[in-house]
């Protein structure tokens, strides 16, 4: 392609050359450049035509089926979804978007929770002020912290919903009973992101939420120092599962930062893998579990060990 | 009647979710119950007419022959996710911007919040800390919830209901969803976050919450109440008082689960296994407001005395 | 875009209106400029002009003043053949003397603050006279006839204290009492016995009584006042009298001696 | 059943979401527009603000211009200012001509030929430099050699320069120079030219003075800013960028943006409210000079004044004034809370007169009685310390005693002779450190003595009611001391019936026995006349209502005689500190001094003065009280004394151990709210608004018992705190002090602990305060001393009756002179019956009794105050030649110098009506420099004094006697005033005999 351009470009100059009509400038003819200048406005016109546009989007996008499928299929955020599905689930009243909408907000959480690491130390003295500071400061700071912690709390609410969706439409049944498993490992995942994330602002109500919280933990069987047997394994105030978690006996710097890790870094990352095998399963065990036919109680069939 | 003291806890900005529990719960749960009367009066239909059965597509949805079954999911099914993406952003600004996250003093070991509540979602847990000692209410109950949970699939063994609404045909899986999901553990969320008060004390709403309140309630072990004062002897009593209370629970269930027809042949279905574990998760279960009533009626504290635990 | 012309065009007006309501605001009103104004100095023509004369007077006999001993200071004593008497309370056949009658209240305005410094001179250890009136700002001259030296020690309560010494035949002290107080003591520090009482008035209406026991107050305008009189012994008195044009009125107080 | 639907339309392929998608995308732009508004708008209110704040101070200047400038040009007409400007112009005009002449050489001359000069000499330089180096680093020396000759060359070469001329005519000269010639041109080129500036500045220092005097006359004379600087401010106004102002303190990690609204606070121009239209919040700082000594900008706003200095969301965050944040802002009348926190040692702090009285009501009122407060009690706290101490040193001593035995014997036993002197050494030294030791015991000692004699309860000592009381009136006075003595000292405790019977019965049978010497009665007119003048009423007062007279520091006398008897009056005024001996007690334990000092009077004066106060009562008619001698009444009533904590400020027999019943306060600011017990107010204080620390202190204050209101108690469980009947500026005042009383988070360094001799004053004040020296002085600039306001010093014969004037005390008497009359004010071992120095005044010097420690204290106190160094010495002056003696001699006498006439000469009949002290004292007593500053304006030091003014008058650099001068004067040219002071510190007793026997005054 390359040499066949440079090809015209001199026979241009070489014609020109020899006509000398005169009004070559440095060698360049000013009539070349235009026609050039025309071809590219006439490209614009038509962008979807353009290299640049076919580069990106590999797909044309027009209302034929393959190109809607395509359209899903060959698009990395896209193919979580199938290329069909069932004529009845898109409408809202069987899936209350419910799952749906807890992705999202997890999305929301994790974009707006990053935004506040920015700011955030989890320093006994610092964190307070750091608060303080998005509050006062932080230009558009307090929305940001209120959109986290709504969202937290929303989330919590559209999980126990998902859940309660999912039990109502007997969707947990044959052969998605593993995904109800990982769901119901989500909704803890989900509740101690929340319990930790309400540590961070190091406020009284945080302080003694997670007191009160990890009191319980004190009390384990076997592995708490107030629970039954934990005297007898030895469990003390300064070795039972409960410094394990707070890092201390007492709800502190140590614990604090271990909330903050825990928040930020270690339970999102199991959720969003719980997520993946939760997204997985979904597609691999048919798909989203309904409108489905119903199924007659003389339609049961035997059992097959 | 307190207005000022009820409007003060339902406004503060962190028992929005809750008030929005109150709400929501009721309306999924009536929109879910709709559906699946549609479908049980067609399945009723089906059953009723074998040929109908034969032929019909099965769903209260409408369809016709020349409909595709399925459609593509680009666009029907990403433009109503787009929808809902706005609108649950436009919900989450406006919540943001109108509403303020607390923030209250710094923390200070040395002073004790009144009442000093564990974050919302858990208070159904705390209020079970009234009932029972910690290690129940705080390990023990909450693992075998999660364990309860994750376990359905494997001891449902009904096969019906798979991918719909129905009611008529997973009856006792409902109720017993039902029962630990929305009354033991939205109730109890809903209590520990509006009716709980200082002192942890029960504040009926419109009460104002006082810090001085006192109440006077004494409870007493059951083995005191019955005069028994021996350790040994009274170990061992407890012991037998629980026991007995799980196998009258168990009979009690098993009972349930032979009522009608239907649940005798799903029993048929279970394995042995799977019957011992819903058997002991929902006497577990069904201890919970067992012992609570046994609180609240008859100031009972333990049943089960022993030098290591209480029960 | 395929949104209908209607739609963009309803969208552009919402944000029009919207950016207009939060945009305006009106400015906060001029504040009012407080008036500067000079105030007038009250002049009253001469024929309105109303007098108050009177007496006075002291019921029972006089107590008698003891003679101040002035051995300390045997220059002043020497310009006395006998110990002269205290004069706190200086009284003839009835009439009281050093009485400062002045009009307490009626007056408004401001009045000119005449020119002619009032004269205050210790002679033989004793100032005269006794009791003295000026006004706010007229200049008062001190001087000191005395072969000793004197010290002129006022004690206002509401002017500025001050307290200076005058050598024999020093300079005439001067000094002008800006604010209005009336029976300023004035001592001498180093003759104790030495007091005169000044009283220091912002308008020209005041009168001290003579040994007659009489006083006269002219040039006052029409009206209604009250008028006091003070004694540094026997207090003051008050009497209320309303004057109409060039009109003259005759006031009697009465001091008992008990 | 089934819907009919038409069967060729499949619903879920056709229906169309566009319409919900616009509005819900519709609703999220409004929410995004919202948020962005409230972002910018609704969360920064402080823009408002400011864009007030720039239209209504602009306003205010431009209609400030004219007043200012009128003023300024009224400054200017003055004939001083017109003096300086002609002077100011004529010296300018004289220097313009010089000046101009230099400039025009320096600017066109010799600069660009110093320029043109040294660029070529430059380039040369360079090259020679660059060649030297080659030849330091160069090891050959041949290589050397060459290089050097290159030098040579290059030095040796001729340059073309053509150079300005040097006279700024402006021509240019063209010149062939070498290397040195061109080198020794810019040397002289440059000292020219710094020459010619020197000379330029020269010429003009006249004229700069003479302006600089000018504007300082202008500044001074002129009140406010003048029209340029009001210009000034209008434009600052003009380009004013809305922002937020921001002090941000970096040690800390404060930020304050207070004056993101409250913009005017450091306006140079004061403003008040009505300046800018009724806004409060522009107004400038009420007190400039309290900011001059804390500046802003290193201490911050909310240091002082609470608040949360970063919230600028809204005026209720700003404050802090919300449930969550701890440190609201003060309101107005508890502003000077905010000072404790660093001056917490301090009972007086300079302006900070509400916490100084809070302070004071608190020391005063016997608080420390019940509620532990950090420095209030020291004494007993500094007692235990030091007996701890000298344990410690004993210990000590005792170790190296032991050692130092061990040491000698092993010494004489051991053969070798080195070893033996080592431990002959060893034993020495010990003895050394031993002797060390008892020096530093000796001093603990001193300070143990000093403390136990300070160390006192706040209430009179109980164990001698038996001797002092009137039976009948205890149970009376117990019931409601405020009916029989209103703004007495002593609470109301809401004691039963009963409980003032057993309380009454205790205290009446642990009363000491003992008889009191009989005293036959006085003459009480002759009292009352001494009552008033000797200076009782500094502290006591008599009559009630308007008619009362006299200090609040001590009890009201009006009904005195119903409570006591004569005899033992007689004792406690002739001296309180003397105490009927306590059979029980060990016989050398020293008793705490009671306040109350001895005014050393003559035992008639004595008598006279009590029975005066016998004769002070009212025909109240008292029960018997037969029951208090009941032994069981007694023993409950030991009990009901310790639960009502008496013995926190009284000493009562057997009970001398108690501690205090009431919660420690050092901290009481910083307690957590929940921790204050509103008890069922609590959710009315909450609705009302006053859940807070200013709510509970004011309610508490006002009725202690509030706390208790519809509580079901039992009596005996009920609040204990007494009803001290506080009146409300008392209760905004202690307020004040108990919000402050914070434990600060500031650093060490922001806390004003000095190490130097203010400490020396704070330490004072607590003295000064606990013994009410205000009674009679007056110490602080504001304070008026109660005596002051006693009618009988109105009467002008009696102004020179009030006792002296204190504010520079320091500067005037010697150090050592001090403590030798605080100790014994007589100055006299036995002439004791008069004031030392002052024997003319009526009210008397009394003696406090005061320990070492205490007498040191107050003399550095005063010492410091005037910044003097506490070790005097006396600056020899030059001593007197002999016609110097005659002449200050014939001075003294001369008719017109009146100075013998007040002053005291040692002759009893003069001196009874004299009005100052003896010039003999002068010597030991005095300060020279002082004196000095004294004799030409005493008025300055003292205002109100009875000496005059203008004595002396000024002539050249010499002060003059201003009345005649003795003849003898013509030919000395020396000061007067220091040839006075230099007789007066010189003089001897026979020089004031022969002075006054002169028989003149």
């Amino acid at each position: 392609m390359a040499e066949q351009t440079t090809k015209t470009t001199e026979q241009a100059q070489s014609s020109n050359g020899a006509s000398g009509n005169g009004k070559r400038l440095f060698g360049i003819d000013p009539d070349a450049i235009k026609a050039k200048a025309t071809e590219d406005i006439n490209a614009l016109k038509k962008p979807t035509r353009t290299d640049l546009y076919k580069s990106i989007f590999r797909v044309k996008h027009d209302d034929t089926p393959r190109s809607r499928t395509l359209g899903v299929l060959s698009n990395v955020f896209l193919h979580l979804h199938p290329a069909k599905i069932n004529r009845d689930a898109v409408a809202y009243n069987y899936t209350w978007g419910m799952g749906g909408i807890s992705f999202y907000l997890f999305w929301v959480l994790t974009w707006t929770g990053v935004l506040l690491m920015f700011y955030y130390h989890p320093t006994k003295v610092q964190a307070f002020r750091d608060i303080l500071y998005l509050e006062h400061d932080v230009p558009f700071g307090k929305l940001l912290r209120n959109m986290h912690r709504w969202g937290a709390h929303a989330m919590v609410l559209t999980v126990w919903l998902h859940m309660y969706r999912v039990f109502l439409t007997g969707s947990y049944k044959k052969p998605r009973q593993f995904n109800w498993m990982i769901g119901v490992i989500l909704l803890v995942l989900t509740l101690l992101l929340s319990f930790t994330g309400y540590l961070l602002p190091d406020d009284q109500l945080g302080f003694w939420a997670v007191t009160v919280g990890t009191n319980m933990a004190r009390a384990t069987p076997l592995l708490g120092h107030e629970g039954p047997f934990g005297i007898q394994l030895g469990m003390t105030a300064y070795n039972d599962v409960r410094f394990a978690l707070l890092g201390g006996s007492i709800v502190d710097s140590n614990a604090l930062l271990r909330a903050y890790i825990w928040h930020c870094v270690a339970i999102p990352g199991f959720a969003a893998t719980f997520m993946i095998v939760h997204f997985w399963r979904i597609r691999k065990d048919g798909g989203i579990s309904g409108p489905a036919p119903m199924m007659l109680e003389k339609e049961i069939k035997p059992l097959r060990r | 009647m307190d207005w000022h003291q009820l409007w003060t806890i339902i406004s503060l900005p962190d028992n929005i979710p809750i008030v929005g529990l109150m709400f929501l719960i009721p309306f999924y749960t009536w929109y879910a119950f709709r559906q699946a009367f549609a479908n049980d009066r067609l399945i009723d239909q089906l059953d009723a007419d074998p040929e109908m059965a034969k032929t019909h597509h099965r769903k209260t949805q409408p369809y016709q022959k020349g409909w595709a079954r399925e459609v593509h999911v680009w666009p029907y099914l990403l433009r109503i996710e787009f929808l809902s993406a706005i609108i649950v952003t436009a919900i989450l600004m406006v919540w943001s911007i109108t509403l303020d996250a607390p923030l209250e003093e710094p923390a200070n070991p040395t002073l004790t919040m009144n009442p000093s509540k564990a974050p919302w979602y858990f208070l159904g847990l705390q209020e079970m800390l009234v009932y029972f000692d910690p290690w129940i209410a705080g390990v023990l109950m909450p693992t075998l919830i999660i364990i309860g949970l994750i376990a359905i699939p494997y001891i449902d063994t009904n096969p019906l209901g798979n991918g719909y609404y129905t009611y008529k045909q997973r009856r006792f899986a409902i109720w017993t969803f039902l029962f630990g999901f929305v009354i033991l553990w939205c109730v109890m969320v809903v209590i520990g976050t509006l009716i709980r008060g200082p002192g942890w004390m029960w504040f009926w709403p419109g009460q104002t919450w006082d810090h001085n309140k006192l109440i006077f309630e004494v409870n007493r072990d059951l083995h005191e109440i019955l005069g028994i004062t021996d350790p040994i002897l009274y170990g061992i009593f407890g012991f037998l008082v629980v026991g007995g209370f799980f196998l009258i629970t168990a009979f009690g269930i098993h009972k349930l689960m032979t009522l009608t027809e239907f649940n005798r042949k799903i029993l048929a279905r279970m394995t042995l296994l799977q019957y011992l574990t819903m058997q002991v998760l929902l006497i577990t279960m069904i201890g919970l407001p067992a012992k609570m009533a046994a609180r609240l009626l008859f100031r009972i504290k333990y049943v089960w005395v022993t030098p290591w635990f209480n029960v | 875009m395929r949104f209908s012309r209607s739609v963009s065009g309803w969208m552009m007006a919402g944000l029009l209106a919207l950016s207009l309501a939060c945009g305006g605001g009106d400015d906060a009103g001029e504040v009012a400029d407080a008036p500067e104004m000079e105030e007038a100095v009250v002049t009253v023509d001469p024929a309105k002009a109303a007098t108050i004369t009177g007496k006075v007077k002291l019921d029972g006999d006089p107590p008698r003043m003891p003679a101040i001993n002035m051995s300390a200071e045997p220059d002043c004593r020497g310009l006395h053949e006998a110990a002269p008497p205290a004069e706190v309370v200086v009284a003839s056949d009835g009439m009281l003397q050093n009485v400062f009658v002045w009009v307490k209240s009626g007056l408004d305005g401001k009045f000119a603050v005449s020119d002619t410094p009032a004269m205050l001179d210790q002679k033989g250890c004793i100032y005269s006279p006794h009791v003295l009136a000026v006004q706010t700002g007229q200049l008062l001259k001190i001087s000191n006839s005395d072969p000793t030296t004197h010290n002129v020690h006022p004690l206002p309560k509401t002017n500025r204290e001050w307290n200076r010494s005058q050598p024999a035949e020093g300079a005439d002290i001067e000094y002008k009492f800006p604010r209005e107080e009336i029976m300023i003591a004035v001592k001498c520090n180093i003759h104790p016995w030495m007091r005169s009482y000044i009283s220091v008035v912002n308008h020209p209406f005041f009168a001290v009584s003579g040994a007659d026991g009489s006083f006269e107050i002219k040039g006052l305008p029409a009206g209604s006042y009250t008028v006091e009189a003070v004694h540094e012994r026997f207090g003051s008195q008050e009497m209320s009298v309303t004057l109409g044009d060039a009109e003259s009125k005759d006031i009697e107080f009465s001091y008992s001696a008990s | 059943m089934q819907k009919p639907v038409d069967t060729d339309v499949d619903p879920v392929v056709t229906k169309s979401l566009s319409v919900p998608l616009l509005i819900s995308t519709l609703i999220l732009t409004f929410s995004l527009v919202w948020a962005i508004y409230d972002e910018v708008y609704v969360m920064r209110p402080w823009k408002n603000f400011q864009a007030d704040f720039i239209e209504l101070y602009s306003s205010f200047l431009t209609r400030l211009k004219p007043r200012q400038a009128a003023a300024e040009a009224a400054v200017r007409e003055s004939p001083e200012y017109q003096a300086l400007q002609q002077e100011l112009d004529g010296a300018e005009e004289l220097a313009a001509q010089r000046v101009r002449e230099i400039d025009t050489v320096v600017n066109r001359g010799v600069t660009p030929r110093l320029l043109t000069a040294r660029l070529t000499f430059q380039i040369l330089k360079s090259e020679i430099d660059a060649v030297t180096y080659q030849i330091e680093t160069e090891t050959s020396e041949s290589a050397k050699q060459r290089l050097q000759e290159d030098i040579d060359e290059i030095k040796a070469r001729v340059v073309e320069v053509d150079l300005a001329r040097e006279d700024g005519s402006g021509e240019v000269e063209t010149l062939e120079m070498k290397f040195e010639a061109l080198q020794a041109e810019f040397l002289r080129l440059q000292e020219r030219r710094v020459a010619l500036q020197a000379e330029r500045a020269k010429v003009l220092e006249p004229a700069s003075e003479i302006r600089a005097e000018r504007d300082a006359l202008l500044a001074d004379r002129l009140a406010g800013l003048t029209a340029q600087q009001v210009d000034g401010l209008v434009n600052r106004m003009e380009n004013f960028n809305i922002d937020i102002k921001q002090i941000h303190l970096n040690d800390i990690d404060w930020v304050d943006r207070c004056e993101s609204c409250h913009l005017g606070t450091r306006e140079p121009v004061t403003i008040n409210a009505e300046d800018v239209g009724g806004r409060a919040e522009f107004v400038s700082h009420p007190s400039l000079d309290l900011l001059r000594i804390h500046d802003p900008e290193q201490f911050g706003c909310s240091t002082c004044h609470n608040g949360n200095g970063r919230a600028t969301r809204s005026v209720v965050k700003g404050h802090g004034r919300h449930k969550f944040w701890l440190w609201p802002l003060w309101h107005k009348e508890n502003m000077q809370a905010g000072c404790h926190q660093c001056h917490a040692r301090e009972v007086i702090t300079e302006q900070a007169d509400v916490l100084n009285r809070g302070r004071t009501l608190f020391l005063n009122k016997g608080c420390w009685g019940c509620h532990r407060f950090e420095g209030f009690d020291r004494e007993s706290d500094e007692l235990a310390a030091v007996r701890q101490q000298m344990k410690i040193i004993d210990d000590r001593r005792n170790a190296n005693l032991k050692e130092q035995r061990e040491s000698i014997s092993a010494g004489d036993v051991v053969e070798d002779m080195d070893e033996a002197d080592a431990l002959y050494a060893r034993a020495d030294l010990l003895s050394l450190r031993n002797a060390k030791l008892d020096a530093e015991y000796d001093a603990l000692n001193v300070e143990e003595k000093s403390l136990v004699l300070e160390t006192r309860k706040f209430g009179p000592n109980l164990k001698e009611i038996r001797v002092k009381l009137r039976k009948e009136w205890i149970p009376v006075w117990l019931t409601n001391p405020h009916e029989f003595r209103p703004g007495t000292k002593m609470p109301e405790f809401r004691l039963l019936e009963d409980e003032v019977q057993k309380i009454s019965a205790y205290l009446w049978q642990n009363g000491i026995e003992g008889e009191l010497a009989s005293h036959p009665p006085g003459d009480p007119e002759r009292g009352k006349e001494l009552f008033g003048i000797r200076g009782c009423l500094g502290c006591h007062s008599m009559g009630e209502g308007d008619a009362r007279e006299g200090g609040n520091f001590a009890a009201n006398l009006t009904r005195v005689g119903e409570k006591t008897n004569y005899d033992f009056l007689v004792r406690w005024i002739n001296d309180p500190s003397e105490v009927t001996p306590d059979p029980e007690a060990d016989a050398d334990a020293p008793h705490p001094i009671p306040i109350m000092p001895s005014l050393r009077l003559s035992v008639d004066e004595v008598r006279d003065v009590a029975s005066y106060l016998m004769t002070r009562k009212t025909d109240a008619t008292y029960e018997p009280a037969d029951y208090m001698d009941d032994p069981a009444m007694a023993e409950e009533g030991m009990a009901l004394i310790r639960h009502y904590g008496c013995a926190g400020c009284h000493e009562i027999r057997g009970l001398e151990r108690e501690g205090r019943i009431g919660t420690e306060l050092t901290l009481e600011g910083s307690k957590p709210v929940e921790r204050l017990d509103f008890a069922l107010l609590t959710h009315q204080a909450e609705m009302e608004g006053w859940y807070n620390h200013k709510g509970f202190f004011e309610r508490k204050l006002k009725d202690p018992a509030i706390y208790d209101q519809g509580k079901m108690r039992v009596h005996l469980e009920k609040l204990r705190m007494p009803n001290f009947h506080l009146s409300d500026d008392e209760i905004t005042a202690l307020t004040t002090f108990l919000l402050g009383a914070v434990d600060t988070n500031l650093p060490a360094h922001y806390r004003y602990e000095p190490e130097d001799d203010r400490r020396y004053i704070q330490e004072g004040w607590w003295i000064v305060r606990r013994y009410n020296c205000v009674g009679c002085h007056q110490i602080s600039f504001s304070g008026q001393s109660a005596l002051m306001s006693v009618p009988l010093y109105e009467d002008p014969d009696w102004q020179e009756q009030l006792p002296p004037q204190l504010y520079t005390q320091g500067a005037r008497v010697q150090p050592d002179w001090l403590i030798r009359f605080l100790d014994n004010p007589a100055l006299h071992e036995t002439d004791i019956h008069r004031n030392g120095m002052r024997t003319y005044l009526e009210a008397r010097m009394p003696t406090f009794h005061f320990s070492e420690r205490q007498v040191m204290k107050l003399s550095r106190f005063f010492m410091a105050r005037s910044s003097q160094s506490m070790t005097h010495v006396d600056p020899d002056l030059e001593p007197l030649t002999a016609q110097e003696t005659s002449l200050a001699r014939r001075l003294f006498q001369s008719r017109g110098a009146p100075c013998l006439r007040c002053h005291m000469t040692g002759n009893p009949s003069h001196d009874r009506d004299a009005t100052a002290p003896n010039f003999l004292t002068a010597s030991t007593r005095l300060k020279p420099d002082w004196t000095y500053r004294w004799m030409l304006e005493p008025a300055k030091i003292a205002p109100g004094t009875a000496m005059p003014s203008e004595l002396f008058r000024k002539e050249g650099d010499r002060w003059v006697f201003a009345g005649p001068l003795p003849t003898a004067f013509e030919g000395y040219e020396k000061d007067h005033a220091d040839l006075l002071v230099r007789y007066m510190f010189q003089l001897t007793p026979a020089e004031l005999r022969r002075l006054t026997a002169a028989g003149v005054q």
